[in-house]
C-alpha cells in the first residue's frame, strides 16, 4: 500500500516538474527563473505529500458505510424536514434587511448575485428539468436587455410596458433556437447552442443602424415606480426612478422572489412533471403521452423569458448595455451555477449563484489568481460533489399520507 | 455430481452483486468443472446475465468470492480476467459495428503475439462459420442478427480461453443456425475448451450441457446433471413450456 | 492582381485556415470519440504547446542552432512541444477527467471547462498577459505560384499538417493500439473483456490528441509570429465546430470539417461583408445539423431501438 | 368497431428486415398475445404502432385513424398505451409521479395557469393526484407511492410501468413482456391482473416469453418468425402447430410431445 | 442553513473590510486586469503605482492609498469594481481602459463625486454629458482621425483607403471618424471597409480581398495582437499599400513580434516630449516593474496619477468639487506632455504621425503646423 503511494508519487511528482518547471521556468527570455519556477514546483510537491499522508491516515480508518446516507444527503434531508417558516424566513429577513447596513458595493454585488440568481433559474428548467444543454443562454439575456434599451431609446417604452415585449421577444428567441436543436443529442446541441449565443451577439454588434453596434446604447431610464399622491385637490400618479442602488436591489429581490416562486410552481405541475419525464427517458416519456417536441420548446422559452427578464432588469441598472457583455464566458459562468448547485435544484442554484459571484469578488484584488482559483475549485468540486452542492431530490409528499390515514381512520 | 470431469475450473461462492441498489445475484454458488459444459437457464431478469458479467469482472461482487483455477479473481479488472483465460461472447451481438469483421476478430486476439496461430484461429472460425469468410471486409454493423452473433462468439474464440462464457448464443437466430451453434459448442468443447452456457432455450441449452443450474431472481434454485434437470417435472412446467 | 490569381490565392488562404482547425479538430475528435466528452480545456493545450514551441525555439536561435541545424532545429520543436503537451494531457486525463468517466456528462463538461479557466489563467500568470513573438525563423519571403502568394512557412505547415492527418489515420486504422482506440470508443465493456486495457488506451488517446493540438500551436505560432495565453479560445470554438460538423469521433470527418470551416471563413471574407462571417459559419453549421443531425461523416444511430 | 388493423406492414433496418408483410387484427375486447423467437420482429411491431418509428411500407389503422406518421404522444391520447422490455421509468421520479406524467395527455394546465396557480390547475392537480391514489390502491402499489421508482423492486417497477401506462385511459394496452424477471408467484399475480384489466374493458396487446402466462390468459395468439407471421389462432392450435414447434417452441418441445 | 448563514455573514464581513479613517488621500484605479486586455490594464495600474511612488509623500497627508480595480472590460464588472472603490473612500480613480467599461461605471463614480480621470477610453460623448468630475488623458477619437486623414491627404497625397477594424467599440468609433473626416475633406475615397474578429489570428481572407481592390492605404484600426499579425500576414502576402496605424497599436510589443513586417507601418500617437522628466519615469518604470519596454497607456496613467496628486497638493483637498476646479485651473507638466484640460475634461492634446523605422517608433510629421519632425 505503502511502497504503490511512493511509486506513485515519485510519478507524480515527474509529471510536475515537466509541467511546471519549462512553463513557469522560461518566462521571457532565455534564461531559467528558477525562483519562480521551483516556488510552485515545490508548493505542489507538498500538496502531493499532503495527500500521500491523507490517504495514508485514511486507510487505516475503516471503510466508510455504504448504507449510511453520505453527509450532504443527510443535510439536503434535513433542510427538507425543517419547516418553511423557519429557512425562509430569517433567509428573506437577511435579504430584506441587507441594504441597510450594507455599503453601496455590496448592495451592488447583491444585485449582481440576484441577476444570475434569475439567470440559473431560467436555465434550470433548460438544463435541470428538460435535460437539455444550452451553452448559448446568455443570448436571451442579451435579448432582454436590448428589447428594454431599445424601447425605451426610440419609442419611450416605460420599464413595465417594454418587460413584456422583451420576455416575449425571448421566447420567441428560444424558439428559433430550440426548433433545430429537437432531434439533436447532448453534444450537438452543445455546439448549436452555443452558435445560437455567438450569433445573436454579433448580430447586436454588427448591426449598426439598429443596436448602434459596439458602441453600444446608453441612457436608458430606471425602472419606474408609481404612486398616487392627492395634488390640487385630485389623485394623480407620481413617476419614481429606482436610481438607488438598495431601491435597484429591492427591485431586483421581488423580481427573484417571483421567479422562484413561478420556477417553484412550474416544477410541482403537470408542465414541470412531464419535463423531469424528458430528462429521465426521452422515448418513455413521448409514449406516455408526453409531447417532447412541444415541450422541449416551451422549456427554451421559458427559461429563454427568466433571461430576458433578467436582462431588462440589468439594461436598466446599468443604463448601458454593450454586445461585449454578453460572451460565451457568461453563458458557461450560469451553467456553472446550475450544474454546481445541483441540476435542478433550486436552493442549490441560489446557493452556487451566491457562491460563484460573491466570493471571487471579496478576492477580487488577487485578479488572475483568483480566475486560477475559480478554475481549479469548479473542476474539484465537480469531482468532489458531481451531483452538485444540494442535488435536486423530487419532494416527498406528506400531505397524502395523512389523506391516506383519514381513509383508513374509519375501518 | 458427475464425478467424471477434472477440477473444477471455476467456483463461485455465495456472490451477491448490486446494481446501485437492486440486489441482484443473492449469494451465487456453482462450479464449473474442467473440459464441462454447464448451462445456466432462467427467466429474463434472473440475473443470468448478471452472473457472467461478474465472473467476467465488468460488474463487481460486493460479496463473495469467485476462484479461477483456484485464484481470486473477484477483484481484478476484466482486462486481468481475460488475459487469465476467460472469454465471454456477450448478450445482445455485442460487436464493434464501426470495425470490419476481420477487425472484430482481431480484436478477439488482441492479447496475443503469436501471429500464425492467431491466422490459424481465423482460419478455423471461418470454417466454423463460413458466411464471415465471405464478409470479412464488411463493417460488424452491416452485418444481419445471426451474422453479428456468429461473429461475438468468433471473436471469442479468438481469445484462446481456457473458459468459454457465452450469452444467449442462440438469440434471434433461426433454428437451423441455432442447431449449428450448438453442434459448433460441442465441437469447441471436445477440443478442450470449457464452457459456461446461459440460455433462455432451456432445451436446446440442457441437451448440450453436461451440468445444469436453474435461476430465479438472483438465486440458484436447481442444480443437477443437465439430463436429470430435463426430466425434472418443475423445470419442464417453468421453462420447456410443457 | 487578376481574378484567377485571386481566387488561387483565397484557396491558399482557406486550404491553410481549414488545416490549423482540422488538426486541432482532430485532437478533440479524438478525445470525444474515446470518453464521449467536450474536452473544453484543448484550446489551453494548444496554447501550451505554442509557449513550449517558443521557449525552445528561442533556446536554440540563442545558441545558433537555427541557422546551422534548421531540420533539426524544426524537429527538436515540434517533437518538445507535442511531448510537453501529451504529458499535460495525461494529467489533465488523470486529474479532471478521469474519476468523473462515470459521472454525468455535464459534471464533466464542467470540470473540463474549470481546467480550461485554470490552464488559461496559469499560463496567463507564468508567461505573461502579452504577446510572446516567436522568431520569424521563416522569414516574409514568399513563393509566387500563379500569381498566389505562398510563404515559405505555409508550404512546411500544410505539407507537415498533411503528414501528422494522415499517419493518425494509418494509426488508429492500421496499428494494434489504434484498432484498440476505435475498439474502446466503440464499446468500453467489451473492450475490456477482450484484455484491453482501457485506462491505458485513453491515456494513449489524452497524448496523440493534445501532441496534435500542440503542433497546431507551434505552426500557429510560426505562422502568426505570436503566442498569447487565450488565443485557444477561438481556435477551439472553430476546430469544436469543425469537429462537430464532420462528424464527432470521425478523423476523416475533423478534417473535412475543418477544411470547410476555414473555407467558408475565407469564403465570406472574400466576397461579402467580412464582419459576418463568423455568423455565417455557425449558420452553416446549424443548418448542416439539422439536415443532418450526426454531421458530415458521422456514423447516424438510425436503428434507434426501443 | 375499435380495433387495430395492420395491413401488409413492414420494416427494413439498412439491410436488415424486421417485418414483413404483416397482417393482423387485435380484436377489441381480447387478449391478443404476439409470440415468436428473440428477434423475430415482436418488438419492432410494438414499435410501429406506437409510432416510434414509421413502417417501411403498410398500413396500421386504429378505430378508423391511420397511426402511420403520427407522433408516440399523440397515438397515446388516442388511447393507446405501452410498457417496455427493459423496464423504462422515471427512476428519480416518485411513483406517485410516474402515474401523474402517465395522465399527462389526458389533462390541460398549460404553463401559464401553472405560474398562476388558477383554480383551475388547482383542482386539475388534486383530481390526478385522486386519480392517481386509485390506479395504485388496483395495482397495489398505493403504500409505496412516495418511493423513488428506481429503489422499488423488481416486480413493483414492471407494475408500475403497467400503472403508468394505464393513467393515459387507454383502450389499448401493449404490454412488452410484462412477466420478464418476475418468479411463478408474480407471474400469477400478473396473469389476474391482466384478466382484470381486460375485464374493465381493456384490450390487451400482449409480447411475452412465458409459455405459461401466454397459454393461461390469451384468446388469441400470433406467432411470428423472423418478421413473418407464421401462425394465429387460440392457444391450443398454436401448441400443435408445427412449425410453430419448429421455429419457436424447439425441437425439444417436439419430442417431449411425441414421448407424451 | 445554518451554514449559509455564516456563509453570508463572513461574506459580508470579507465585502466591509477595507473602510479606514486618517487623512490620507485614496487612489483607485480601474482598468482590465483579468481577460484579453489585461495587458493593458495592467500597464495602467503599473502607471498608477509609479506616480504615487515618485511623488510621495504628498504634502498635507499622512498618506497616499493605491486601490486597483478590475473592470474586465466589462460593464457589470465595472460598476462593482467602482463601487467597491467608492465604498473605500476613493478620492480618484484613474480609469477605466474599455470605453464599455467607463460608459458605466462613470454614473456611480459620478453621483459619488469621485473624481474620474480615463487614460484610455477615446469615444467623444464621455466628455460630452456634462460631468464637471470627469477627466480625459489621450485625445479623442475625432483628433486621432482628424491628425491620419491631414497626414494621408496633405503629406501623403494618397487618394484611396481601405479601413479595417475589428468592431469594437474604440476601433469602430474611430473608423466611423475616419470616413466622416475623409468625407469632409472630399479627397480621400474610402474604398472599402472591413471587419475582422477580436482574437482572430488569420486575416489573409480579408487582406487578400483588399490586395486585389488595391488602395493607396489601408487602414488598420485594431489592437496590438491583430495588428502585429496582420502586417506580418500583409507582408507575406505581398500587399503593395501603405499601412497605417491607430495608438492602440503603438506599443513595443508591435515591434517586437511584427518585427522587420513593421517596418514603414505609419501610426499616430501623441507627442512624446523630450523632457526630463519623462527620461526619468521611463528610467523608474523599467526598473520598478522589471521590464524593457513601456506600454503607452501606462504614460497616460502615469500622467493622470500625477496630476491628481499634485492638485490635491496644491489645494489641500479631496473633495470632487474643488479638485476638479484645481485640475481644470492649471496646466501641468506631464510625461505625455503639457496637459491642459478644457471645460468638457478633455485635453488639448494632438496627435502627431510616427512611422516605424530601423524597429523603432520615429517621429515624422506634425499635423498642426504640417510640418516634418
Amino acid at each position: 500500500m505503502l511502497g504503490q503511494e511512493i511509486k506513485k508519487l515519485v510519478i507524480y511528482t515527474i509529471f510536475l516538474a515537466i509541467i511546471i518547471l519549462p512553463m513557469l521556468g522560461f518566462t521571457g527570455g532565455a534564461e531559467f527563473q528558477a525562483e519562480r519556477a521551483f516556488l510552485v514546483f515545490g508548493i505542489g510537491v507538498a500538496l502531493l505529500v499532503l495527500n500521500l499522508i491523507v490517504k495514508v491516515i485514511r486507510s487505516h480508518r475503516p471503510p466508510p458505510d455504504h448504507d449510511k446516507p453520505s453527509l450532504p444527503e443527510r443535510i439536503g434531508d434535513r433542510l427538507h424536514r425543517i419547516p418553511k417558516i423557519f429557512t425562509l424566513g430569517p433567509l428573506l429577513l437577511a435579504a430584506g434587511t441587507f441594504p441597510l447596513v450594507a455599503n453601496n458595493y455590496m448592495i451592488d454585488v447583491g444585485i449582481t448575485c440576484l441577476i444570475y440568481v434569475c439567470l440559473g433559474l431560467g436555465l434550470n428548467i433548460v438544463v435541470g428539468l428538460c435535460g437539455l444543454l444550452d451553452l448559448g443562454y446568455i443570448a436571451f439575456y442579451a435579448v432582454g436587455a436590448y428589447s428594454y434599451s431599445l424601447l425605451n431609446l426610440t419609442y419611450g417604452f416605460s420599464f413595465w410596458a417594454a418587460l413584456p415585449i422583451g420576455v416575449v421577444l425571448g421566447m420567441i428567441c428560444g424558439c428559433i433556437i430550440g426548433y433545430p436543436t429537437l432531434k439533436m443529442r447532448g453534444d450537438y446541441l452543445a455546439i448549436v447552442t452555443l452558435g445560437f449565443g455567438e450569433i445573436i451577439r454579433l448580430v447586436l454588434n454588427n448591426w449598426d443602424d439598429l443596436t448602434a453596434g459596439p458602441n453600444g446604447l446608453f441612457g436608458m431610464k430606471r425602472p419606474p415606480l408609481y404612486y398616487p399622491t392627492i395634488e390640487d385637490g385630485g389623485l394623480d400618479m407620481v413617476t419614481y426612478y429606482l436610481t438607488s442602488l438598495p431601491g435597484l436591489f429591492y427591485f431586483i429581490l421581488v423580481i427573484a422572489i417571483l421567479i422562484i416562486i413561478g420556477v417553484n410552481r412550474l416544477d410541482k405541475s403537470r408542465i414541470g412533471r412531464a419535463w423531469i419525464a424528458i430528462r429521465e427517458d426521452e422515448v418513455a416519456a413521448e409514449l406516455s403521452g408526453v409531447p417532447t417536441t412541444w415541450l422541449k420548446l416551451l422549456a427554451y422559452a421559458m427559461g429563454a423569458g427568466f433571461a430576458s427578464v433578467a436582462g431588462a432588469f440589468f439594461a436598466a441598472k446599468l443604463s448601458y448595455v454593450n454586445p461585449n457583455f454578453f460572451l460565451f464566458m457568461e453563458s458557461c459562468i450560469v451553467l456553472s451555477i446550475v450544474v454546481l448547485g445541483g441540476i435542478g435544484s433550486i436552493p442549490g442554484i441560489i446557493i452556487a449563484g451566491f457562491i460563484l459571484i460573491a466570493v471571487p469578488e471579496v478576492f477580487r484584488e488577487l485578479e488572475a489568481f483568483r480566475m486560477l482559483a475559480f478554475g481549479a475549485i469548479m473542476t474539484t468540486m465537480m469531482i468532489i460533489r458531481p451531483e452538485g452542492l444540494i442535488p435536486a431530490s423530487r419532494k416527498k409528499r406528506e400531505f397524502h399520507r395523512q389523506r391516506d390515514e383519514a381513509e383508513r381512520g374509519p375501518q | 455430481m458427475n464425478q467424471d470431469y477434472g477440477d473444477n475450473i471455476l467456483t463461485l461462492e455465495d456472490v451477491h452483486t448490486y446494481y446501485e441498489n437492486i440486489h441482484a445475484l443473492k449469494g451465487i454458488t456453482c462450479t464449473v468443472p474442467k473440459g464441462s459444459i454447464v448451462c445456466l437457464i432462467g427467466a429474463n431478469g434472473a440475473g443470468k446475465t448478471t452472473t457472467l458479467l461478474t465472473i467476467s469482472g465488468v460488474e463487481r461482487a460486493r460479496r463473495g468470492r469467485i476462484l479461477f483455477e483456484g485464484q481470486n479473481i473477484e477483484t481484478l479488472p476484466p482486462e486481468k480476467i481475460a488475459a487469465l483465460g476467460i472469454a465471454q461472447s456477450p448478450e445482445g451481438r455485442q460487436i464493434f459495428s464501426r470495425m470490419s469483421v476481420m477487425e472484430n476478430l482481431e480484436m478477439g486476439a488482441y492479447l496475443r503475439k503469436d501471429k500464425e496461430g492467431i491466422q490459424q484461429d481465423m482460419e478455423w472460425v471461418f470454417s466454423l462459420f463460413p458466411v464471415l469468410k465471405d464478409r470479412y471486409r464488411q463493417k460488424g454493423g452491416t452485418l444481419s442478427g445471426g451474422e453479428q452473433q456468429m461473429l461475438a462468439i468468433g471473436r471469442a474464440l479468438m481469445q484462446q480461453p481456457k473458459l468459454l462464457l457465452l450469452d444467449e448464443p442462440s438469440l434471434g437466430l433461426a433454428p437451423k443456425i441455432i442447431e449449428r451453434i450448438f453442434e459448433t459448442i460441442q465441437e469447441i468443447n471436445k477440443n478442450g475448451m470449457t464452457i459456461f452456457l446461459v440460455e433462455q432455450n432451456a432445451h436446446m441449452a440442457l441437451t448440450t450441457s453436461d451440468i445444469g443450474y436453474v435461476m430465479e431472481t438472483g438465486r440458484i434454485v436447481l442444480e443437477d446433471d443437465a439430463s436429470a434437470l430435463l426430466e425434472n417435472k418443475e423445470v419442464q412446467k417453468a421453462y420447456l413450456g410443457e | 492582381m487578376d481574378f484567377s490569381a485571386f481566387i488561387l490565392q483565397q484557396m491558399v488562404n482557406a486550404l491553410f485556415l481549414g488545416s490549423i482547425y482540422a488538426l486541432i479538430a482532430l485532437g478533440y475528435t479524438m478525445v470525444y470519440g474515446i470518453i464521449e466528452l467536450i474536452n473544453f480545456a484543448h484550446g489551453e493545450l494548444f496554447t501550451a504547446g505554442a509557449f513550449i514551441g517558443v521557449i525552445v525555439l528561442s533556446g536554440l536561435q540563442q545558441i545558433g542552432w537555427v541557422e546551422t541545424h534548421f531540420v533539426l532545429t524544426l524537429f527538436i520543436v515540434f517533437g518538445l512541444a507535442m511531448a510537453y503537451v501529451a504529458v499535460l494531457g495525461v494529467a489533465l486525463e488523470h486529474v479532471a477527467y478521469r474519476p468523473l468517466r462515470n459521472a454525468s456528462r455535464l459534471s464533466a463538461l464542467l470540470s473540463a471547462l474549470g481546467m480550461s479557466i485554470f490552464l488559461s489563467n496559469g499560463m496567463m500568470l507564468s508567461q505573461g498577459v502579452s504577446d510572446r513573438a516567436y522568431p520569424q525563423v521563416f522569414g516574409l519571403e514568399s513563393i509566387d505560384f500563379f500569381g498566389a502568394m505562398i510563404s515559405h512557412s505555409q508550404v512546411f505547415i500544410i505539407l507537415l499538417a498533411f503528414v501528422l492527418m494522415v499517419g493518425l489515420q494509418f494509426f488508429v486504422h492500421r496499428t494494434r493500439l489504434g484498432k484498440a482506440m476505435r475498439a474502446t470508443a466503440q464499446n468500453r465493456t467489451i473492450a475490456r473483456m477482450l484484455g484491453i486495457n482501457i485506462d491505458q488506451t485513453i491515456r494513449i488517446t489524452f497524448m496523440i490528441g493534445p501532441a496534435l493540438g500542440a503542433a497546431a500551436g507551434v505552426m500557429v505560432g510560426l505562422y502568426y509570429g505570436a503566442v498569447r495565453f487565450d488565443m485557444g479560445f477561438i481556435f477551439m470554438i472553430k476546430a469544436f465546430a469543425a469537429a462537430i460538423l464532420g462528424g464527432i469521433g470521425s478523423i476523416p470527418g475533423a478534417v473535412l470539417g475543418g477544411l470547410i470551416i476555414g473555407g467558408i471563413e475565407v469564403a465570406w471574407a472574400a466576397f461579402l461583408p467580412s464582419a459576418w462571417k463568423d455568423v455565417t459559419t455557425f449558420t452553416v453549421l446549424i443548418l448542416v445539423l439539422y439536415l443532418k443531425p450526426s454531421g458530415l461523416l458521422g456514423e447516424s444511430e438510425a436503428d434507434l431501438r426501443v | 368497431m375499435t380495433e387495430m388493423v395492420l395491413k401488409n406492414v413492414s420494416k427494413r433496418f439498412g439491410g436488415l428486415k424486421a417485418v414483413s408483410d404483416l397482417d393482423m387484427t387485435v380484436p377489441e375486447g381480447r387478449i391478443l398475445s404476439l409470440i415468436g423467437p428473440n428477434g423475430a420482429g415482436k418488438t419492432t411491431v410494438f414499435n410501429m404502432v406506437t409510432g416510434v418509428y414509421p413502417p417501411t411500407r403498410g398500413e396500421i389503422h386504429y378505430n378508423g385513424t391511420r397511426l402511420n406518421r403520427l407522433k408516440s404522444s399523440t397515438i397515446v391520447s388516442h388511447g393507446i398505451a405501452r410498457t417496455f422490455q427493459n423496464i423504462r421509468l422515471f427512476g428519480s421520479m416518485t411513483v406517485l409521479e410516474n402515474v401523474q406524467v402517465g395522465m399527462h395527455c389526458r389533462t390541460k394546465s398549460g404553463p401559464v395557469r401553472a405560474l398562476l396557480k388558477t383554480p383551475f390547475e388547482r383542482k386539475e392537480e388534486e383530481a390526478i393526484t385522486e386519480k392517481t391514489m386509485e390506479l395504485l390502491d388496483f395495482f397495489g402499489l398505493a403504500d409505496k407511492y412516495n418511493e423513488y421508482a428506481s429503489n422499488l423492486p423488481y416486480g413493483d417497477q414492471r407494475l408500475l410501468e403497467i400503472a403508468r401506462a394505464n393513467a393515459s385511459s387507454p383502450k389499448l394496452l401493449l404490454l412488452d413482456e410484462p412477466a420478464a424477471g418476475m418468479n411463478p408467484i408474480e407471474t400469477e399475480a400478473l396473469m389476474d391482473l391482466i384478466l382484470k384489466l381486460r375485464d374493465t374493458g381493456l384490450t390487451i396487446f400482449l409480447v411475452e416469453h412465458d409459455m405459461k402466462l401466454v397459454m393461461g390468459i390469451s384468446e388469441q395468439i400470433v406467432v411470428l418468425d423472423h418478421g413473418q407471421k407464421i401462425a394465429e389462432g387460440a392457444p391450443k392450435d398454436i401448441q400443435r402447430n408445427e412449425k410453430v414447434i419448429e421455429a419457436y417452441l424447439g425441437s425439444g418441445a417436439k419430442a417431449e410431445k411425441k414421448a407424451g | 442553513m445554518k451554514k449559509l448563514a455564516l456563509l453570508t455573514l463572513s461574506l459580508v464581513l470579507a465585502l466591509g473590510i477595507g473602510t479606514a479613517a486618517g487623512k490620507e488621500l485614496k487612489i483607485g484605479t480601474l482598468s482590465p486586469l483579468t481577460g484579453p486586455y489585461a495587458q493593458d490594464g495592467t500597464d495602467i495600474k503599473q502607471g498608477v503605482i509609479t506616480a504615487v511612488d515618485a511623488f510621495s509623500p504628498v504634502k498635507g497627508f499622512d498618506n497616499v492609498e493605491v486601490l486597483p480595480g478590475d473592470s474586465a472590460c466589462d460593464g457589470g464588472k465595472a460598476t462593482m469594481a467602482a463601487n467597491k472603490l467608492i465604498n473605500s473612500g476613493v478620492d480618484v480613480v484613474v480609469g477605466a481602459y474599455c470605453s464599455s467599461a467607463t460608459e458605466p461605471a462613470q454614473i456611480p463614480l459620478m453621483d459619488a463625486g469621485v473624481v474620474q480621470i480615463t487614460p484610455g477610453s477615446t469615444a467623444e460623448r464621455l466628455t460630452h454629458k456634462g460631468y464637471d468630475h470627469f477627466f480625459r488623458m489621450p485625445p479623442r477619437d475625432d483628433v486621432q482621425a482628424w491628425s491620419t486623414v491631414e497626414f494621408l491627404t496633405k503629406k501623403q497625397g494618397v487618394k484611396t483607403i481601405a479601413l479595417i477594424d475589428d468592431k469594437q467599440t474604440y476601433t469602430a468609433g474611430l473608423t466611423e471618424n475616419i470616413r466622416k473626416f475623409a468625407e469632409d475633406n472630399g479627397n480621400l475615397e474610402i474604398v472599402a471597409h472591413e471587419h475582422i474578429t477580436p482574437g482572430d489570428s488569420d486575416f489573409t481572407a480579408v487582406l487578400t480581398k483588399l490586395k486585389r481592390i488595391s488602395p493607396d492605404v489601408i487602414y488598420m484600426a485594431v489592437y496590438q495582437p491583430e495588428g502585429s499579425k496582420m502586417i506580418q500576414q500583409a507582408r507575406k502576402l505581398d500587399v503593395d499599400a501603405t499601412f497605417m496605424t491607430e495608438d492602440a497599436v503603438f506599443h513595443p510589443k508591435f515591434l517586437e513580434v511584427a518585427g522587420s513586417a513593421a517596418e514603414g507601418v505609419y501610426l499616430t500617437f501623441a507627442k512624446a516630449p523630450e523632457t526630463p522628466e519623462r527620461k526619468a519615469f521611463e528610467e523608474m518604470y523599467k526598473k520598478k516593474w522589471n521590464v524593457d519596454s513601456i506600454g503607452s497607456y501606462a504614460y497616460y496613467a502615469y500622467d493622470a496619477a500625477m496630476v491628481a496628486l499634485k492638485a490635491a497638493e496644491k489645494c489641500g483637498c479631496t473633495d470632487a468639487e474643488t479638485l476638479s476646479k484645481t485640475i481644470r485651473g492649471t496646466t501641468w507638466e506631464g510625461v505625455s506632455g503639457e496637459i491642459k484640460f478644457d471645460e468638457k475634461g478633455d485635453r488639448e492634446l494632438a496627435h502627431i504621425i510616427w512611422v516605424v523605422k530601423d524597429n523603432q517608433f520615429v517621429p515624422y510629421w506634425d499635423p498642426i503646423t504640417g510640418k516634418d519632425l
